[in-house]
């Protein structure tokens, strides 16, 4: 809606009954209708509608092929906000990170915006033999470390990709858990642990 | 006051089969509301079943049993056209009375 | 219970029949084994009959200021007709001038018919418990009319073809804190979060799985939901802020969907986890 | 007939008495039962207490008793079970579930003619080990199946 003689066109090709909106007119409209369509509720405000580059970019299709040059951008503005921790340390406790990743709570309007979120891993990857709830959309992590090895460059290739997926992969499903602050640096590292421990279930 | 229930109840080779749908919230006692408050017990603690007048079953019940409870049981005897007569009632005395024909 | 267990654990659209090929062995397909006999055994009794005869009831009895029944109420096939009605929604309603999904068109009925104003209309559109949304039963039964009626959703006049178009705009939509759009869990085939099956939402088979068997009785809420419900709390867990009920994009979204299914026989309410 | 009622109700009597005075129509089925409600058994904490209050301290395990459940329920709030026996002269069916807060659920007397099967929906508010306790010809039998409660859904 930046551009006034676009919606002024598309106005009278309403009123006109045609419907030969353009793609682009709708994609627009409809981010229009998203912003009157929604009230803001507990921690979930209005803002949560503002869509960052990644975003706008990322709301197409799956089967849809992104430009090579545009997958690369998303991979540059989204590598650039990868923090590691400051002490070093990429691994923290692995049982802590379970709990992370059974836990779904967290940024809905229904959460208490005092309990720690969740990364609700198992909602989309098996993790371990012990948890047969687990879903499929993500690939599966058993033996993530096992099969990878527990090298600093595997860990911080996981810490990092736990941060920000579309630093490695533009348009991932997976949230980025660290740069939109839904896990402290704590639970990325517990995380990371559960994936990469070797006493960890996920490599037993 | 509560909702009826939905009863049905079928005759085949001379075996009626009954199948009852009640609807209670069935309250453990043990939930918190969103305040924090424990939501008090309420949940049917007795179902009876006639037939003709004659009881063809009587249960008993805990919270445990499911919200709006669910309830399937077989008897001989009864003919199309008859009527099967359920009651329930709950910890807090209320109660519920409905009928239905075989068919 | 030890775990709460009334919690309302929000819900993926649609349990299907249809199960994938998992990628481990024995453990996961006897998982999915038993999970289908579950669910095939809660087929047996369904507690959306309780919403039904209810729903029933309140659109024959007279309400609101008016006193009236909501028997002349146009559903799109005309006053007072209710068989086969849902199967058509939604659609462009020339006496509201816009596009209506059933439960806006209730409302509408509710305000131009009965005299309720709009506030009172919608004050519970989702019952909880002892608080009862008169929308739900309604819904309920209404739908339950539909029952084998195939969905024949038509886009002839242009606002229910902006309608579908903006909704499948709105199904890739992307935000909030954790990037979701609709479009995250069901775009593909043959995936599930957790142990529950994700309809693809893309292809004619899984929207038609999904979209007739809304509404439905959710065993973990002991709640009958609408499909207005299900947008909500979808967008509830895609984390963004709610869904104002009976909006534009809440419609959009649902002529998208619907039509989508088109020509799978209508199956709800149904029971669901 | 309401004082006398009201006396015979106070005086607790048995449930046989209270079947007949039922049974006459000077009282409701229902105040039958609710008077016949076994607060100690379903307010048990355990298998062992509610068992002892149902008067079933060491059942005997029988395969005759069928308990018809998935292994996996998709949710703790409505999982269905169905118990059949095929005990002779079975009067009376429980279900029971080991971990839930109170173990007894269910209880179902069943006069001759009622076929010894019946199905309902019971919590469970994590895996546990379900137990159907069978009393016949006065004596008790019993029969478990562990059912799985899987997290399900978005988990928020």
């Amino acid at each position: 809606m930046k551009n006034p003689y676009r919606f002024a066109c598309v106005l009278a090709l309403i009123a006109a009954g045609c419907t030969t909106m353009s793609d682009q007119d709708v994609s627009d409209k409809a981010v229009a209708v998203m912003k009157t369509s929604f009230n803001e509720r507990g921690q979930a405000k209005l803002d949560r509608l503002d869509q960052d580059e990644a975003q706008k970019l990322c709301s197409i299709p799956p089967s849809a092929v992104l430009p090579k040059e545009v997958a690369a951008r998303i991979e540059e503005i989204n590598l650039a906000t990868v923090k590691y921790p400051a002490d070093g340390k990429l691994l923290g406790n692995w049982r802590d990170g379970e709990r992370v990743a059974q836990s779904g709570i967290g940024m809905q309007y229904s959460d208490d915006p005092k309990v720690p979120a969740g990364a609700n891993c198992y909602a989309c990857h098996q993790l371990t033999q012990e948890e047969i709830s687990f879903g499929t959309i993500g690939p599966s992590l058993y033996n993530f470390g096992k099969i990878r090895g527990n090298s600093e460059a595997i860990q911080r290739y996981a810490y990092g990709k736990i941060y920000n997926p579309q630093a490695y992969t533009a348009c991932s499903n997976m949230p980025r858990f660290g740069h939109k602050q839904i896990l402290t640096e704590q639970q990325i590292k517990d995380v990371t642990a559960l994936l990469m421990d070797p006493n960890s279930p996920v490599n037993k | 006051m509560a909702d009826p229930m939905r009863i049905r109840a079928s005759e085949k080779g001379g075996i009626v089969n009954v199948k009852v749908l009640m609807s209670h919230e069935m309250e453990t006692g043990q939930r918190k509301d969103g305040s924090g408050k424990i939501v008090p017990a309420h949940f049917i603690q007795s179902v009876t079943a006639t037939h003709n007048g004659k009881t063809v079953l009587l249960a008993h019940w805990g919270p445990a049993v499911s919200k709006n409870p669910f309830l399937e049981f077989n008897f001989k005897g009864g003919q199309k056209g008859d009527k099967v007569q359920v009651t329930w009632t709950d910890n807090k005395g209320d109660k519920r009375t409905d009928e239905a024909a075989i068919s | 219970m030890k775990v709460q267990l009334h919690k309302a654990v929000g819900g993926v659209l649609a349990a299907c029949a249809a199960l994938a090929a998992f990628p481990v062995g024995v453990t996961a397909q006897s998982a999915v084994d038993e999970i289908a006999k579950y669910r095939q055994q809660l087929q047996d009794g369904n507690p959306a009959e309780l919403w039904e005869a209810r729903g029933e009831d309140l659109w024959k009895q007279k309400r609101g200021p008016k006193s009236v029944s909501l028997e002349r109420c146009d559903l799109g096939k005309g006053a007072g007709v209710v068989k086969g009605a849902y199967a058509e929604l939604p659609k462009y309603f020339s006496d509201a001038d816009r596009v209506m999904d059933l439960e806006t068109r209730l409302v509408h009925c509710m305000v131009t018919q009965q005299g309720f104003t709009t506030a009172d209309a919608t004050k519970r559109t989702f019952g909880a418990g002892s608080n009862r949304s008169d929308i739900e039963a309604l819904t309920a039964w209404i739908t339950s009319e539909s029952k084998g009626v195939r969905m024949n959703v038509a886009l002839n006049h242009a606002k229910e073809k902006e309608a579908y178009r903006l909704g499948e705009k709105i199904f890739y939509f992307r935000g909030g804190s954790h990037d979701f759009a609709c479009a995250t869990c069901h775009s593909e085939t043959g995936k599930r979060i957790r142990l529950q099956d994700l309809p693809n939402l893309t292809e004619k088979a899984g929207a038609q799985l999904a979209y007739t068997t809304w509404p439905a009785y959710r065993v973990s809420q002991g709640e009958l939901r609408t499909f207005q419900w299900r947008l909500n709390d979808c967008f509830r867990q895609q984390r963004f802020p709610e869904l104002q009920f009976g909006s534009e994009a809440s419609v959009a979204l649902t002529s998208f969907l619907a039509f989508n299914a088109n020509g799978a026989p209508f199956n709800a309410p149904a029971i669901k986890r | 007939m309401n004082q006398m009622r009201r006396r015979t109700l106070k005086a607790g009597a048995s449930a046989g008495l209270l079947a007949l005075l039922a049974a006459a129509g000077i009282i409701s089925p229902g105040e039958v039962l609710a008077a016949d409600w076994n607060k100690a058994a379903f307010e048990g904490k355990s298998m062992q207490d509610a068992l002892k209050a149902l008067g079933a301290s060491s059942p005997a395990t029988s395969s005759d008793i069928v308990i018809r459940a998935a292994d996996i329920a998709e949710n703790g709030a409505v999982v269905p079970v169905g118990v059949e026996s095929r005990i002779p002269g079975t009067q009376s069916i429980s279900i029971l579930v080991d971990k839930n807060p109170s173990a007894l659920a269910a209880s179902f007397d069943l006069p001759a003619g009622t076929e010894p099967s019946v199905t309902t929906r019971v919590k469970m508010g994590q895996t546990s080990d379900v137990y159907a306790l069978v009393k016949a010809d006065g004596k008790f039998y019993m029969a478990k199946k562990e059912i799985k409660v899987t997290l399900g859904g978005c988990g928020g």
